[in-house]
């Protein structure tokens, strides 16, 4: 996509010329700023007190090229609705805080721009397969107690050091087997969209199934039996079907799908 | 409201938001509960031989119609969309035909969901057809 | 059931039994074609006569068993995916397994009968 | 309405120094019970966004020392740093690098399987040992994870901590609200640790998280504990145009090189020797230099900016070792580092001040430490250096955890909550905030404060602006602002969002004064009207104590051992 200097949807701009006080640069500006489009944000609506079942509220809410759903949410909420319930830290995709349904689509709020969904209409709804606490916010309990149930560290004896201690060697290659699963931001888009979780709540899922591979590939790692046999069960690594839903939401590229096919290679005996 | 908010098996069966991937999900499912409907119909069918020619010949009859040959078709497709994506699931589940493990650049392209496996599907639904077709052709002495 | 067969043990079974069963039957639908139609192949002469070959008959029995078991558990993840719990999840495995011993013991009553003669006529 | 917990430790926090020192007490004393509280998910902590590197000397073997280290950060810190703090910092942090390390850390590593680092502004040896571009993210994510081996830490995600309590001149306990239900709960505990981080939300163009506001320096404040250092905030030169996201120094440290409207490397006028690898304050101030003398240029949202270029790095290491930034300079505004330049401009970036504590992290409270960000112990006096931060959350995390354990565990019986104090709080939060019914919008509010902080207290300042923002600070804060429109008990953002802004106005009155006061210029804070450091009437800690209508304002001497201030020449 951007080999040949192409550039990300949404940012087919003319040639920006370099010299700066140019009058041309601030034209623009004026023109980007009085031509400010806009959307209609419907946005999911939940409080458990009052309300029996969600509802959509529309607001309209002018963006630029460059604005994101997380930004178009939080203007409504400044300015139009203060009540919107919906977490939010980084607004750079590395907390993993801001995941929902956005035009029927798991995403990141924040990492989505209004400009590359090529829609006047824009719904976000929270993360399905997720209990509810209220509008956009879902709870989080079970994904991160499966976290920890996979054992998710390194695994041997001396994994604490005494002074002097230096580092366990690892090649830059060994650090590729697994450094695409350790960027897992805990975002649950793959829970979410996976279609085992739409039934199945007592699923590892995508999330915990990618970390326990994470802790295998890595060398300086020696739970794999340990973590095996605990994602070996019923409702374990067994239940994905490598329906790839996974992998296509992930805002990281973790590519969970790959980590779990890859996992049972060990189960099924054809990897040690 | 449901507390969890699971989609449930509307939400299983949605392929429109995904992948042919997913599609070839639920076709896997569907295929293998047809397959196993139709399994347990054939034993029992077949089981009209201890009966007799007679038996077995009226057993027959009621699947030498226009709808028992369809019926037929369709089972001989799921049973090679089954077979065909099957053997590529059991391929990938033991880790095979993703190149490896890499860093991840944006935008990111998963690996997992790469051609290979894309080709396989689409080959398992087109073997699929075509079976589908030759044994019309054949039922039907076409 | 989960601690008397690990899951990976049942799975090594479902896609075993799956390899296995692609081979027989391709040779189950081959058998078809020996009898120079279709239609034919279905006459029930030919079909006790088929029988009546042990090793056509072994192939046969072992098809029933291979599919059902694969079968029978396709059919307990797909039901264990769909609703969770103790009692409804004990009920879905045993189901799975008393339906498929049963499947085996009605088709392999066909297939001893057929194949000792013991048809009516 | 209220309810009681209890626990020994309580860690408010959980960053880098918050995770940090949650380790080290649950694998000192495993009887000990941690609450690690935070108002976002554990592991969303801000930390998660460091992207460089982090400090540490690893190969003395090709030349390095930490004798080096030691002089490269209190240089860097124009003198003000604590030197004996320095001093533990470097030589602690190797330990911790081959700890975390060995906890599952993925560093980059060299050819031969040792730990990779790269080169930083402001130091004599490459010694920013990375991870790719996502250092605090790794570490959080091994902190994280290394936790959940241990079955005495009990994480409450989504707690909003709002005051500390305390009886006869000891720590008792917190007051927090659970936003997921609403419920204000009061937390008895032992020992408490203060790990909220920085505050740059204060200002409105920042690399901060949103989450990063001063709510938790505020709660310190007003319990008593002085703030220190706060006029010196860290502008970094690099945050990427229009979102303010940050450009890691270490896109510099690969080489990087910034570009004025005359196509010049412009730094070579500024800092001849280190160029582009300057400490954070004088790149910016060169930037600011070269745009106010008119060499900047406009960015599309006409604000005025700088380039950064990073095409001769070539699209294989920029993927390889600065994968983050081409993400977020792809996603965000739409530019390929590889082809293109990228807009940059200062962006508010650290907080060197926070709260006043001893070496040992030790706040002036008995059974309070603080680390991290939120903490001053005094390592990067008025300027830090870039990859010294999280190396500070990590050992101050380490060292505050195992002071916390030594007092648990010779603790006397734990004295009773003070219900008075209780029933203020709720009062002061409920009545004050929660039942406001102003007239003028929070949010517009926020917007306008931060903006007035960005505009007065930047770069550059003067004793006019400052006044003024000074001023414009207090306007604000007299408005009716207190206005919570969200009654719902759950998840009541809004609610949260008004006590945050509650929160800044204080300690924005101290960022100003404090800045008011210091008239000279020293590291980050640089006056026109003063354009000298001062070292006969300035150099010394600034300290302010809450009082209800103006901080109270002191000053603490600085710890001087081995080096004696001279000019900063790079
Ligand atoms: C974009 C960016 C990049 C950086 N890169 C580097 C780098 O490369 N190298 C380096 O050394 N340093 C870097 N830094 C600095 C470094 O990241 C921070 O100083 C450090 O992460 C601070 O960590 P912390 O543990 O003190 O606090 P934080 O990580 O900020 O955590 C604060 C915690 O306190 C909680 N909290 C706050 N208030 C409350 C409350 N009222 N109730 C409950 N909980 C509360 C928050 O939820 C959060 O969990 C960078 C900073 C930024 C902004
Ligand atoms: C003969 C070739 C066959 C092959 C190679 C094959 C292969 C497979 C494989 C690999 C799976 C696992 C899919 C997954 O985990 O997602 C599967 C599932 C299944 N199979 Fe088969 N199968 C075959 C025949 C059959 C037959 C004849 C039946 C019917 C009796 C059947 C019924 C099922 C069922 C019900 C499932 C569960 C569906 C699911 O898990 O999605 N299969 N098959
Ligand atoms: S694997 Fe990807 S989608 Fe899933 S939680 Fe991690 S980052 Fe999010
Ligand atoms: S979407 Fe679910 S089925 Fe497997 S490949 Fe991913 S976990
Ligand atoms: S806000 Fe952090 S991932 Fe979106």
């Amino acid at each position: 996509m951007t080999k040949d200097g192409a550039l990300p949807k949404g940012f087919e701009r003319p040639t920006v010329s370099a010299s700066p006080n140019d009058s041309s640069v601030q034209e623009k500006y004026e023109e980007v700023k009085s031509s400010s489009k806009t959307i209609t944000l419907r946005i999911s609506k939940f409080n458990p007190e009052k309300d029996l079942r969600t509802a959509f509220h529309a607001f309209t809410v002018p963006y630029q090229r460059w604005t994101t759903v997380l930004d178009a949410i939080l203007e409504v909420k400044s300015h139009q609705d203060h009540s919107i319930g919906v977490r939010y830290s980084c607004r750079q995709a590395t907390c993993g805080s801001c995941g929902m349904i956005i035009n029927g689509k798991p995403r990141l709020a924040c990492f989505t721009k209004i400009s590359e969904l090529d829609s006047d209409v824009v719904t976000v709804e929270p993360m399905n397969n997720f209990p509810l606490i209220r509008d956009l916010a879902v709870g989080f309990e079970r994904m991160f107690s499966t976290h920890k149930r996979i054992k998710p560290y390194v695994i041997r004896e001396d994994s604490e050091t005494n002074p002097g201690t230096k580092e366990f060697l690892q090649s830059p290659e060994d650090v590729e087997k697994y450094i695409q699963f350790a960027s897992c931001i805990k975002c649950g888009l793959c829970n979410s969209a996976c279609p085992t979780m739409t039934t199945d709540s007592t699923f590892i899922g995508p999330q915990g199934l990618a970390q326990a591979y994470r802790y295998v590939a890595d060398n300086r790692d020696q739970g794999k039996d340990e973590r095996l046999r605990i994602i070996d069960e019923p409702h374990g690594i067994w239940r994905c079907h490598f329906a790839g839903s996974c992998s296509q939401v992930c805002p990281k590229g973790v590519d969970p799908a790959m980590g779990i096919q890859l996992l049972r290679g060990y189960l099924l005996g054809y990897r040690k | 409201m449901d507390k969890d908010r699971k989609e449930g098996i509307k939400g299983m069966a949605n392929p429109g938001r995904y992948g042919i991937e997913r599609v070839a999900y639920w076709l896997m499912r569907i295929t293998g509960l047809g397959l196993l409907f139709y399994f347990i119909g054939h034993i029992y069918e077949t089981s009209s031989l201890l009966d007799g020619k007679a038996a077995w010949d009226s057993m027959l009859e009621l699947t030498q119609t226009t709808e028992g040959h369809i019926f037929l078709a369709l089972v001989i497709g799921m049973c090679v969309f089954h077979t065909g994506n099957g053997i590529r699931l059991m391929v990938a589940q033991a880790g095979f035909g993703f190149g490896k493990a890499r860093r991840p650049d944006y935008p990111y392209t998963p690996s997992s969901l790469n051609m290979k496996n894309k080709l396989c599907i689409y080959v398992s639904i087109g073997l699929a057809a075509l079976a589908m077709m030759y044994g019309l052709s054949v039922m039907f002495h076409v | 059931m989960s601690n008397i067969i690990r899951e990976s043990h049942i799975m090594k079974i479902h896609y075993l039994t799956a390899l296995v069963a692609v081979g027989f039957v391709i040779i189950h639908i081959m058998i078809r074609f020996t009898h120079g139609s279709f239609a034919n192949s279905l006459e029930f002469e030919s079909v006790i006569a088929n029988y009546k070959s042990i090793p056509y008959a072994i192939v046969l029995e072992a098809m029933l068993i291979l599919i059902s078991v694969h079968g029978f558990n396709g059919l307990r993840i797909i039901l264990l995916e769909l609703k969770q719990g103790n009692a409804y999840e004990n009920a879905v495995t045993y189901g799975c397994l008393a339906a498929m011993i049963a499947l085996i013991a009605y088709g392999s009553r066909t297939i001893i009968m057929a194949s000792m003669g013991m048809v009516e006529a | 309405m209220t309810n009681t917990i209890d626990y020994d430790l309580i860690i408010v926090g959980s960053g880098l120094a918050g995770l940090r020192a949650t380790i080290q007490a649950a694998r000192r004393n495993s009887k000990i019970r941690i609450a690690v509280i935070s108002k976002v998910q554990v592991m969303r902590s801000h930390s998660v966004s460091a992207e460089g590197g982090t400090a540490a000397v690893l190969f003395p073997e090709d030349g390095d020392s930490i004798e080096s280290h030691i002089y490269d950060t209190v240089k860097g810190s124009d003198f003000l740093a604590d030197q004996d703090a320095a001093e533990r910092l470097c030589k602690e942090m190797p330990d911790e690098v081959y700890q975390l390390e060995h906890w599952g850390m993925p560093w980059s590593r060299r050819e031969d399987g040792k730990l990779g680092q790269r080169a930083f502004g402001g130091y004599s040896f490459p010694r920013a040992t990375y991870a790719s571009d996502k250092v605090g993210f790794f570490e959080m994510q091994t902190l994280y994870d290394t936790c959940q081996k241990f079955d005495n830490i009990e994480f409450l995600n989504e707690w909003f901590v709002t005051s500390i309590l305390q009886n006869e001149k000891k720590f008792v306990g917190i007051t927090a609200i659970e936003l997921s239900n609403g419920d204000f709960h009061t937390i008895k505990g032992k020992a408490l640790i203060i790990a909220t981080g920085g505050a740059g939300r204060i200002y409105s163009f920042s690399t901060y998280a949103l989450s990063s506001t001063p709510d938790g320096l505020d709660m310190a404040y007003r319990a008593g504990l002085a703030l220190k250092d706060m006029e010196f905030v860290q502008f970094h030169p690099t945050g990427i145009m229009p979102s303010g996201i940050l450009i890691t120094e270490g896109a510099r440290g690969e080489g990087g090189y910034l570009i004025n409207k005359d196509g010049d490397r412009f730094m070579k006028k500024y800092a001849s020797k280190l160029m582009e690898l300057a400490p954070r304050d004088i790149v910016s101030r060169s930037i600011m230099t070269e745009i106010n003398e008119g060499r900047g240029f406009k960015n599309e949202t006409g604000v005025d900016c700088m380039k950064l270029d990073l095409r001769h790095i070539g699209d294989d290491i920029i993927k390889e070792k600065l994968g983050g930034i081409r993400e977020i300079s792809l996603k965000f505004s739409g530019v390929d580092p590889a082809q293109e330049m990228l807009d940059i401009r200062p962006v508010c970036h650290y907080m060197m001040g926070g709260i006043h504590t001893d070496i040992n992290g030790a706040a002036e409270l008995q059974g309070v430490w603080a680390a991290g960000e939120a903490a001053c112990v005094s390592i990067h006096g008025s300027n830090r250096l870039g990859a010294n931060s999280t190396s500070e959350c990590i050992v101050w995390g380490k060292i505050t955890g195992d002071e916390a354990v030594n007092y648990i565990e010779k603790a006397t019986p734990a004295t009773s909550i003070p219900t008075d104090l209780v029933n203020m709080e709720e009062k002061r939060i409920y009545d004050g905030i929660f039942r406001g019914r102003g007239q003028a919008n929070p949010y517009e509010i926020k917007q306008e404060l931060t903006d007035t902080l960005n505009d007065k207290a930047y770069v550059y300042r003067n004793q006019t602006d400052l006044l003024e923002g000074l001023k414009k600070v207090r306007e604000l804060k007299a408005m009716t602002w207190k206005h919570v429109d969200d009654q719902a008990k759950e998840y009541n953002t809004n609610f949260s969002n008004v006590m945050e802004l509650d929160s800044m106005f204080r300690v924005a009155e101290v960022v100003l004064i404090g800045a008011i006061n210091r008239k000279e210029s020293r590291g980050s804070h640089a006056r026109t009207d003063f354009p000298k450091r001062d070292d006969k009437k300035f150099l010394h800690h600034t300290l302010a104590y809450y009082a209800p209508e103006e901080p109270i304002m002191k000053k603490h001497p600085v710890t001087i051992t081995n080096y004696k201030p001279v000019e900063r020449k790079y």
